[in-house]
């Protein structure tokens, strides 16, 4: 039982890193902002609570489960929002997304609601 | 490190933005060096408040920084003297993480030896902020008050009733903006603050205590001003009962230390608050971080409503002048001039 | 043999950065920011001077046997909250300042203050 | 493992700083801060963990709430500032540039 536990934390854990990581490249290489949210938002929210299941694994005892429950709701929570009200934002003071050359004529349509 | 792109950088929002990375980043330093209360406060005030006041400030003043006019050669020499002066003289300082530094020898074994028994609190933190230099505390505690009282008679404003409905229009605009945001922060205030009362009331066994309750608990409220307007949140808590929630914090403090004066201790020397000492110690402990919540967390709300408030006049007055400009050209105004820099 | 010693020159580094923008910068609002990195180094020079080797935090607890000095927590854990009010005083006065003279840059305002007194000697 | 993980999220916080650093936009710095604030909250719990106190993961808690405040702080203010001042933010990114 306990192995099982320790392999299963190991795996989430390093399911977690591997997106973290990806999304970290992906901030860095992406052409434009939208893209990198894109990146960021996808793999943050899943690299995060990976990690914190692969931790809640590794020590299931009363307090400590419970804050690490707490911290990955927020988590949950929060990340969505921050994204949304970003994009939102971004969107509303015209920062247009890069598109394909032969879309781009009428590329401006989407950004106005 | 970010320091340095924080000198590079001229638009203002930015460095602010690094600033706040510079805090997190700093307070993960605390953690690894074992600082837990340090670490809690840090990221509460540096991440979180700090940005927040800077930022309302740069929305009054503009963003862009004007470029240097003078060489900072000069600057550059003055300051590399000054390090490599202050490097020599760590050349004298004992290594890091030694035991036998002088810092460890005088007064820190017994905190951390005897303060199980005589003051009964586990976290030593709490015990020697709250106990054995709750003097010091108190003084600290009066230093934020004051500077809640320079920020109030710098910044605060005669009530106008006439502006509020104005505000109504932009008001309901703001409503559909934020739509998920204010769902979303609805759920999360009551979070926020349960976790600063259990912060508060849990500082004597784990990390936490008055200050980092006081500035969670503000952060909650001016998260609630900054999603549903100032004046929505102004009518929960208005300017007067803040300001009464800061005297009487730091009034509790000093009566609990005049109450044990008159039982016949020293001041602010809790043994004599019941019969038994160790008794006395946590409820003087627990009155006394409750002082300094309120007063810490009825100050940054003091702050910040004083910022924002002075944020919106200030809109306000632009957009009525820019108004009037339309309609008559060649009328001056005469509030005071808060455009942009020349 | 002198790399235990790091710690200190992190921080001064940290603080020549922030002494640096004080005395460099002219915009008054970047000059807080100065102030508050000092602020921050001065705070990372008390919490590396408690700490201790192979000791943990300093919250009572079975099977620990060394503890972190918790004078300098204590000292710092203040120092930090007094430091944000005094910075959002500081802000304070920035904003006053731009009030009355309509720019935050160190020599516009000293200019300003010239012309005003040239005027009031003639 | 425990290890691992830490050095990987501590990786990522360098990418991010550097996109904070370099990001042309405004929106960009928010975005690596807002990434910047969730990979400190992982760090510390893993720290937490690591060095065997689990009661850092107050402070993780702590982060993952004044994170969201402060992106939020900063949207607001940003979104008042280029309604305020157009021309300036026009004329930002030359300075930049310089």
């Amino acid at each position: 039982m306990n192995l099982i536990l320790e392999i299963g934390s190991g795996l989430c854990l390093l399911l977690g890193c591997f997106l973290c990581l990806s999304g970290g490249v992906g901030i860095l290489r992406f052409p434009d902002f939208f893209t990198r949210m894109h990146a960021v938002g996808v793999t943050d929210t899943l690299g995060a609570g990976m990690i914190l299941i692969g931790l809640m694994l590794q020590n299931p005892e009363g307090l400590v489960l419970l804050k690490l429950m707490m911290i990955l709701l927020f988590t949950l929570f929060i990340n969505p929002t921050a994204s949304h009200a970003l994009a939102k934002a971004a969107l509303r003071n015209n920062l247009q997304p890069v598109l394909d050359e032969s879309t781009n004529k009428g590329g401006d349509k989407p950004s106005k609601p | 490190m970010i320091a340095i792109a924080i000198v590079r950088t001229k638009d203002l929002l930015a460095v602010v933005m690094l600033t706040g990375i510079y805090g997190l980043l700093s307070a993960s330093f605390f953690v690894v060096l074992d600082a837990v209360d340090v670490a809690f406060t840090e990221a509460s005030v540096g991440a979180g408040i700090s940005g927040l006041l800077m930022l309302a400030a740069i929305t009054m003043t503009g963003r862009a920084e004007a470029p240097k006019r003078h060489k900072p050669l000069l600057a550059l020499l003055v300051v590399f003297i000054t390090g490599g002066m202050l490097i020599y003289g760590t050349l004298d300082m004992p290594y890091f993480g030694s035991f036998e530094a002088p810092v460890h020898q005088h007064v820190a074994p017994r905190y951390i030896n005897d303060s199980m028994q005589e003051v009964g609190v586990p976290n030593i933190v709490t015990s020697v902020l709250a106990s054995y230099r709750a003097f010091d505390t108190l003084g600290e505690v009066a230093v934020i008050f004051t500077a809640g009282i320079g920020v109030l008679s710098l910044l605060s404003l005669p009530l106008r009733r006439k502006s509020l409905q104005l505000d109504e229009s932009s008001k309901d605009q703001m409503h559909e903006q934020h739509m998920v945001l204010r769902i979303v922060s609805k759920i999360l205030i009551p979070f926020i603050l349960l976790f600063a009362l259990y912060v508060q009331f849990h500082g004597d066994f784990g990390p936490g205590g008055g200050f980092q309750a006081g500035v969670i608990f503000a952060a909650a409220i001016i998260l609630y001003a900054m999603l549903f307007g100032l004046d929505t949140a102004r009518r929960v808590f208005n300017q007067s009962l803040i300001q009464l929630i800061a005297a009487i914090g730091l009034l509790l403090y000093a009566s609990v230390g005049v109450v044990s004066l008159f039982n016949g201790g020293n001041f602010l020397d809790y043994n004599v608050l019941a019969d038994d000492p160790i008794a006395g110690q946590h409820l003087g402990i627990l009155l006394i971080e409750l002082g300094v919540g309120c007063t810490v967390a009825a100050v940054m709300i003091i702050i910040f409503f004083n910022f924002a408030g002075r944020r919106e006049a200030q809109q306000h007055a632009t957009e009525q002048s820019s108004l009037e400009l339309i309609n008559s050209p060649e009328l001056n105004s005469t509030e005071p001039n808060n455009g942009k820099g020349e | 043999m002198l790399l235990g010693l790091y710690n200190y020159w992190i921080v001064v580094l940290l603080m020549m950065i922030g002494f640096y923008i004080v005395i460099a910068h002219g915009n008054l609002i970047k000059k807080l920011v100065g102030l508050t990195i000092f602020q921050t180094s001065v705070f990372i020079f008390y919490i590396s001077m408690g700490n201790v080797d192979s000791g943990s935090a300093p919250i009572l607890a079975e099977g620990v046997a060394r503890y972190s000095n918790p004078l300098p927590h204590v000292l710092i854990l203040t120092a930090i909250v007094v430091g944000i009010a005094t910075t959002a005083l500081g802000l304070a006065l920035v904003v006053r300042i731009k009030e009355s003279y309509g720019s935050i840059e160190e020599d516009e305002i000293q200019i300003q203050d010239q012309l005003t007194e040239d005027k009031t000697s003639c | 493992m425990l290890t691992a993980a830490t050095i990987a999220i501590l990786v990522v916080m360098l990418l991010a700083i550097i996109r904070c650093v370099v990001g042309p936009t405004l929106y960009d710095r928010i975005l690596a801060f807002n990434m910047f604030g969730t990979k400190t909250v992982l760090l510390i719990s893993i720290l937490g963990f690591l060095m065997g106190r689990p009661e850092f993961l107050d402070i993780a808690l702590v982060y993952a709430l004044i994170n969201f405040i402060s992106v939020i702080g900063v949207l607001r203010f940003s979104d008042s500032i280029e309604f305020k001042h157009p021309l300036q933010q026009q004329a930002s990114p030359k300075e930049d540039k310089q």
